[in-house]
């Protein structure tokens, strides 16, 4: 299909707050790639986000999801797909330092906030969180695809609650489904985690 | 799973918001309910309202007497606000048991009461609080009775233009104790059934008690039966039972593959002992 | 998904009967249904579009209405499919002469299949008993 | 030469080693297929049949090829040059229904592909895929086997009207006289409910043919590459050399990426016809309706006993519900149970009938244990039922019915030689460490007043390391291959696939100990067909057992030719390796494997016999399967007011042999306990009537959380197998089966005072509700 058809499409619409396609070149962006185009209305909002402490900007329609923004658009794959019915918590990423599911989220939602994914766990100089490190210790990952989810969870599990009981850690982890490891593991990795941030 | 296409706009402020929402724009709060249906093609707007960046609504505080929680309020905000866990802890205590972390860090209380599922968690306790909803439109405000609000399964009072803007809870003059006891469904932790019970006992006798039900038919309720029997009694165990057993008297049980009707009406009574039980411990 | 209940309506028999058979009150209670064709004895085509909530889905289908007894009961199919998927509710449904109105009582089955079973099970028993409801409080309000 | 000083390195097998391949996975920069994107890629998304059965009778493309964005459009008639999809399965008069990769003119079950849509993104073919329009006649459909079997039951395959794909019997023993012999017989008729494998990542795939090569590039998410890509280039007519096939980064198989699928092959097919890469990513309701589930077994079990609790024989009728198609494996399955029916014990008599009945459902195949769970939890449920009807203690009745360790290797009476075993020991161990006698006691105490506690119990046993390849599909060797670099780095390429087992480690920590060299200087490849040499894949727990053999047998290859180097270079006929060095016996002069291989490819001079580089390559054909086996206890209590279930200790005492790398083993034993707690207590594919998966989403499928899960005491006995050098039999499984009849078991015990003898799985708490409230009833009456 041609891109030129877009420009058609989207000259006919034009609302309130919406912004025409071609504002995604600018980030050096083939028009083949830009994400969610749908056919038949070309309205893209601008957002910017900070995403692990780098700005981004984009041009987005209202319908893409933030997990497939992470995704595709600002190329951070850590963060996965594991269901549609946000039950698996596979897309959890932190948003203004709350966890939450990116499949159940619009990216124009996100606009202006702060987003932490489990790319940016690490410090710069690679060393790991100490969340990443009692994963690593404790076994508690087989597959991986889980695991940034669990990450994610986790970390904000111990950042309200620097000694949780394993009660706690397994409630905490109620939003997050892992077929590989029975948990355990990853209770041991959490108990590992709060134990190092003591 | 992809959404269908929609206009989407994040007013503000509360007027620009009532406006467009006048305009027939749907409102989308956390987006916990709305967006997975979206995700299905199951639900497809045409023009979202996204009331999350709408400041004033995000508040819990006190004023005149009474609690008055924002409807951009997370069930994380209700769930740790030291506000509520000191004058509410009823509303505090069931926004805990709501979903997930991430759900809770998300969904609001005031998109979770418009959206009225039948098995959602805050509307026992709201019924069980008297609380309020405060609805707006363009043209004014109003509140409505929890009890009056949820209409039927997915129902509610909200007319075409409004947005649930706040909950009003009045703050309890007396000793009162309160629980929430929820049957989870084993898949998606909703509720299969879920008791709030607002008790209280002087004097050795129960003066006030409120009984909220949500999960066990298409819609929240008061469970009035349940409230008469135990008000005036001393509240023994036989008493609660016999109390609870009305909890679902003359309601039409839904079914489905993770309870029946027969088992649901018996989790019914079971969980409304417990919370009877529960709450009174605390009544003192 | 077995549905099955009563309803109560302020009809003798065999009115509620005439009304149930009726296409024009059948097209006005069934809810959601934006046209009721006939195509055969006791058959129309329907196209219907359900709004819960932030649901809605439209439907093409039909309904038939079959082994007619009259006034004492006669079954009910109705089918629609679209693009969330289809459903179907099959059922028979027997009238009683209460207190000079009608009980009906209906005992059937329903089966939903393609996206809209993916809700979750727990939504599509309450919405079905809620459409139900509809019905039969439009079919008593509409008949007069 | 270097110092003859040599500090023996401590040795890396045994040793609880963390993973080598977490920092990619812990950072968010593991590659799974969705994780890939090419250049000009397009996205496909496949119409479905909402369905179970009905003849299509006209589709309409139009206006999804009319929609923006959409590049093409195409429904089964365009696939005609496509090959059916494969079932690698022969039985004795199967039927094989073909398979067309895309529903030409009938579907045979909910989810069937009927159109598939390419377009320029996800987004753009969803929406297109929604426009197609498919005019179905709705036909009758069957989803219960039972019910397939009764006469006038819809055909799912209308050429064959009685719905029976195949049958099967094995007798062993004399049967007759076992029956006619026994004192007591009890009969039980159990169900294994169909489960859904459920890995966290979907199954998916990117195709990118190279016209001009004639050349595909194919990722997909398997646990089997070059079965796969040989399965693959067949049903497209490529040259499989051609044709290579890469298994990226797998986020969890459990069996159900054991599998070739019609989503593979359309992929592959659309991508040449388009000449542009395109991706297919299944979604999570697909994954419901079209990824192969396991169980599904309704069986008839019969048991022969003395008095005195001796087993005299055993008998099963397996209705296997094998669903619309045979997928790769799918009729084999059942006869895995048949094998493994007589579990620990020591019956020589065995009588076993399998029907393979059709459905309109997602096939069967294997799934995690694949047809050993079924017939563990018979055999363990059935030794638990004797026990009950002669009073007798169940652990007594399994200590006196035990191959006893002298009897190793034990020939059963399905034809197995099981290899090694001290089922007493490991059993004593399990029930020392629960406290077993008295939990008796404290349960007399809590039945008297009234509480509903059980201890359940379940020795099991398992066939593992698949296996010998004539029992095998596909062919069950498995291959290595270990270069050591011209650096001395240590590059080994396995035949298996692992997806989370974690072999990248444990192949590291055998080649670092056989070659004395630093875990961090060996670096494990596999899954990818252009740099591996074939190989089988990895499922029935033999990743470790089987290809872990064919990588120490390359390893010793490597060594012999290293001494052949060291000779050269030492100028000695008395040369050793030990721990890294080449060592002049005569003279303790030594060179390192590093400097070794950087002779041996320069190659000034080349030791006689011998060739230039350090490479070996190894395929490795197992004697036997191994049969690893174990003792799960479970003391649970059940709430007779709600049929809720507390487990208040599980303890298990696994005997796998000889353990490499104890975290990962305990890794994969939990895991496993995690499914076979969920086979019993929650996970369940609900068809109804029509064929409709009702629990066909995570909102209705329940399986385990974090919370939902016991705290798991886990021990180790070791009888190392006699089957393969490094003496392990495999783990991936164990977990799996020993935990369902242990679960089970401990309810029915706790149920027992009401007089309940059986309850079918899973175990929900209103069934319990149920049961208790109507006994308790009776007993008021």
């Amino acid at each position: 299909m041609e891109v030129s058809s877009y420009r058609e499409d989207s000259d006919a619409t034009g609302s309130y707050r919406i912004r025409r396609y071609p504002g995604l070149t600018g980030f050096g962006r083939q028009r083949d790639d830009v994400y969610c185009t749908s056919g038949d209305l070309r309205m893209t909002q601008s957002i910017s986000v900070t995403i692990n402490g780098k700005p981004y900007k984009h041009d987005v329609e209202p319908r893409l999801l933030l997990v497939h923004y992470l995704r595709e658009v600002a190329g951070l794959t850590g963060t996965h797909i594991g269901c549609e019915t946000s039950l698996c918590g596979a897309c959890t990423v932190e948003v203004n330092g709350r966890a939450i599911k990116s499949c159940t989220m619009f990216a124009v939602q996100a606009d202006g906030a702060n987003i932490l994914t489990v790319e940016g766990l690490a410090e710069a100089g690679g060393k790991l969180h100490r969340i990443q490190e009692g994963f690593w210790n404790e076994h508690g990952l087989q597959c991986g695809f889980c695991t940034p989810g669990m990450l994610m969870v986790s970390k904000q599990i111990l950042d309200r609650n620097p000694s949780p009981s394993e009660i706690k850690i397994r409630e905490g982890l109620d939003g997050n489904l892992c077929r590989c490891t029975g948990y355990q593991h990853i209770v041991k990795a959490v108990q590992a985690a709060a134990k190092a941030g003591v | 799973m992809i959404p269908n296409t929609f206009d989407y706009t994040a007013p503000a402020t509360l007027k620009n918001a009532l406006a467009l929402i006048g305009e027939g724009g749907k409102p989308l709060a956390g987006g916990m309910s709305l967006i997975p249906m979206m995700k299905l093609r199951l639900a497809s707007p045409k023009h979202l309202i996204d009331v999350g960046r709408i400041a004033e609504l995000n508040y819990i505080r006190e004023q005149d007497g009474k609690l008055h929680i924002g409807a951009n309020a997370t069930h994380y905000d209700v769930e740790s606000s030291s506000l509520l866990q000191g004058k509410c802890p009823l509303l505090a205590e069931t926004a805990a048991r709501i979903g997930d972390i991430q759900v809770r860090n998300r969904g609001t209380l005031g998109g979770s009461v418009a959206h009225a599922d039948p098995s959602a968690d805050y509307p026992a306790a709201l019924q069980a609080l008297e609380a309020g909803i405060t609805l707006m439109s363009a043209s004014g405000a109003r509140t409505v009775p929890a009890a009056d609000f949820f209409v039927d399964t997915f129902t509610t009072a909200l007319e075409p233009g409004e947005l649930v803007t706040e909950v009003v809870v009045p703050i309890e003059a007396g000793l009162t104790g309160t629980s929430y006891q929820k049957f989870l469904q084993s898949a998606s932790g909703f509720a299969v059934v879920g008791i709030a019970a607002r008790v209280r006992r002087e004097a050795g006798k129960i003066t006030l008690a409120r009984i909220g039900v949500t999960g066990v038919s298409g819609i929240s309720y008061r469970a009035i039966k349940t409230e008469q029997a135990l008000e005036g009694k001393a509240g023994t165990d036989a008493e609660i039972a016999a109390a609870a057993a009305l909890v679902a008297d003359g309601v039409e049980a839904s079914a489905d593959l993770h309870a029946s009707a027969v088992y649901r009406l018996h989790l019914a009574s079971n969980y409304a002992a417990r919370a009877i039980r529960a709450a009174l411990s605390r009544s003192v | 998904m077995k549905i099955a209940g009563s309803a109560q309506l302020p009809f003798p028999p065999e009115r509620t009967y005439e009304l149930m058979q009726d296409p024009t009150v059948l097209a006005s209670a069934i809810p959601g249904c934006e046209s009721l064709e006939k195509i055969g004895e006791g058959e129309y085509r329907m196209k219907m579009k359900i709004a819960l909530a932030s649901f809605s889905g439209a439907f093409e289908g039909q309904v038939r209405l079959l082994d007619p007894a009259r006034p004492t009961s006669f079954r009910m199919v109705v089918e629609g499919s679209g693009k969330v998927g289809f459903m179907k509710g099959e059922g028979v449904l027997t009238l009683t002469a209460t207190n000079g109105g009608t009980t009906v009582f209906y005992d059937g089955d329903a089966q939903v299949g393609g996206t809209m079973a993916a809700v979750g099970q727990r939504l599509i028993d309450t919405t079905a008993r809620m459409l139900i409801k509809r019905f039969f409080g439009k079919l008593a309000t509409e008949a007069y | 030469m270097e110092s003859t000083t040599i500090t023996r390195p401590e040795k890396l097998v045994g040793k609880r080693i963390r993973r080598r391949e977490d920092p990619r996975m812990i950072t968010g920069t593991a590659r799974y297929v969705d994780d890939i994107k090419l250049p000009e890629m397009l996205y496909a998304a496949i119409v479905r049949s909402p369905h179970a059965a009905a003849n299509i009778r006209s589709i309409d493309t139009s206006k999804t090829a009319a929609h923006p964005g959409v590049v093409a459009v195409y429904t089964g008639k365009d696939f005609k040059d496509v090959g059916g999809v494969v079932c690698g399965v022969d039985l004795p008069g199967l039927r094989k229904p073909h398979h067309n990769v895309i529903a030409i003119d009938r579907v045979y079950l909910v989810g069937h592909a009927v159109a598939v849509v390419v377009a320029k993104d996800r987004y753009v073919a969803a929406d297109a895929a929604e426009l197609v329009e498919v005019d179905y006649e709705v036909l009758p459909a069957v989803a219960d086997p039972e019910k397939a079997l009764a006469p006038g039951a819809p055909a799912v395959h209308p050429q064959w009207p009685d719905n029976v794909a195949f049958k099967f019997e094995q007798k062993g023993g004399d049967i007759a006289a076992a029956f006619a012999e026994a004192e007591v017989v009890c009969k039980q008729r159990m169900i294994s409910q169909r489960m859904v494998a459920n890995p966290m990542e979907t199954r998916g795939c990117i195709a990118h043919w190279h016209a001009a090569d004639r050349k595909m590039t194919f990722y997909t998410s398997t646990q089997i590459p070059h079965l796969a890509r040989t399965i693959l280039a067949g049903m497209l007519g490529l040259e499989e050399n051609r044709f290579r096939l890469i298994a990226p980064d797998v986020g969890g198989g459990f069996g159900c990426k054991l599998n070739v699928y019609a989503e593979e092959a359309v992929v592959c097919f659309v991508a040449m016809k388009l000449g542009r890469p395109v991706k297919w990513i299944e979604t999570r309701r697909e994954n419901f309706l079209t990824t192969i589930q396991g169980r599904g077994h309704v069986d008839y079990w019969e048991i022969a006993a003395k008095r005195d609790g001796t087993i005299l024989g055993v008998k099963v009728k397996i209705i296997q519900d094998l669903g619309a198609y045979h997928q790769l494996l799918t009729p084999a399955i059942p006869t895995l149970s048949v094998l493994m029916m007589p579990g620990l014990y020591n019956t020589r008599n065995i009588h076993a009938e399998i029907v393979g009945v059709f459905t309109n459902c997602v096939p069967t195949d294997a799934v995690r244990g694949a047809g050993r769970p079924e017939a563990t939890y018979g055999i363990e449920r059935m030794v638990d039922i004797l026990a009950a009807e002669l009073k007798m203690d169940p652990a007594e009745i399994r200590f006196k019915n035990f191959v006893k360790a002298d009897q190793f290797p034990f020939a059963t009476a399905t034809g197995l030689n099981y290899d090694s075993g001290d089922y007493t020991t490991t059993f004593h161990e399990a029930l020392d460490m629960i406290g077993y006698k008295k939990l008796r006691e404290e349960q007399t105490a809590a039945r008297e007043q009234g509480r509903l506690v059980g201890i359940g119990i379940s020795t099991y046993g398992e066939i593992c390391a698949m296996g010998p390849s004539p029992a095998v599909a596909a062919g069950g060797w498995e291959s290595a291959t270990v270069k050591v670099e011209p650096s001395g780095k240590v590059t080994i390429l396995t035949g298996i696939s692992p997806h989370g087992q974690g072999q990248e480690t444990s192949f590291a920590q055998i080649a670092g100990d056989e070659l004395g060299v630093p875990i961090d200087d060996v670096f494990v490849l596999h899954g990818d067909t252009a740099t591996v040499q074939y190989g089988i894949g990895t499922f029935g727990s033999r990743g470790t057992a089987v290809g872990g053999t064919a990588l120490y047998l390359a390893l010793q290859d490597i060594k012999e030719k290293v001494v052949l180097w060291g000779s050269l270079l030492l100028a000695s006929n008395d040369v050793r390796f030990e721990d890294g060095m080449c060592i002049d016996n005569a003279t303790g002069k030594s060179v390192s494997i590093q400097t070794i291989a950087g002779a041996a490819y320069r190659a000034m001079k080349i030791p006689a016999h011998s060739e230039p580089g350090l490479v070996a390559t190894r395929f490795w054909e197992p004697g036997n399967f191994t049969y690893p086996f174990g003792a799960h206890i479970i003391h649970s209590e059940v709430d007779p007011e709600t049929g809720q279930i507390d487990i208040k200790r599980y303890v298990l005492v696994d005997d796998i042999g000889n353990i490499l790398n104890p975290m990962l083993v305990d890794g994969q034993l939990h895991g496993g306990a995690s499914w076979g707690l969920g086979q019993a207590l929650w996970e369940h594919a609900i068809y109804d009537g029509t064929a409709q998966l009702v629990t066909g989403e995570f909102m209705d499928y329940t399986m385990a959380r974090a919370r939902t899960m016991p705290w798991l005491e886990s021990e180790h006995t070791c009888t190392p197998s006699p089957v393969n050098p490094l003496g392990v039999k495999g783990v991936g499984e164990a977990g799996t089966i020993g935990s369902t009849p242990a679960m089970v078991n401990s309810v029915i015990d706790a149920l027992s005072p009401l007089g309940i003898k059986h309850v079918d799985m899973p175990l929900t708490p209103e069934k319990l509700w149920q049961l208790i409230s109507a006994r308790q009833a009776e007993v008021q009456k």
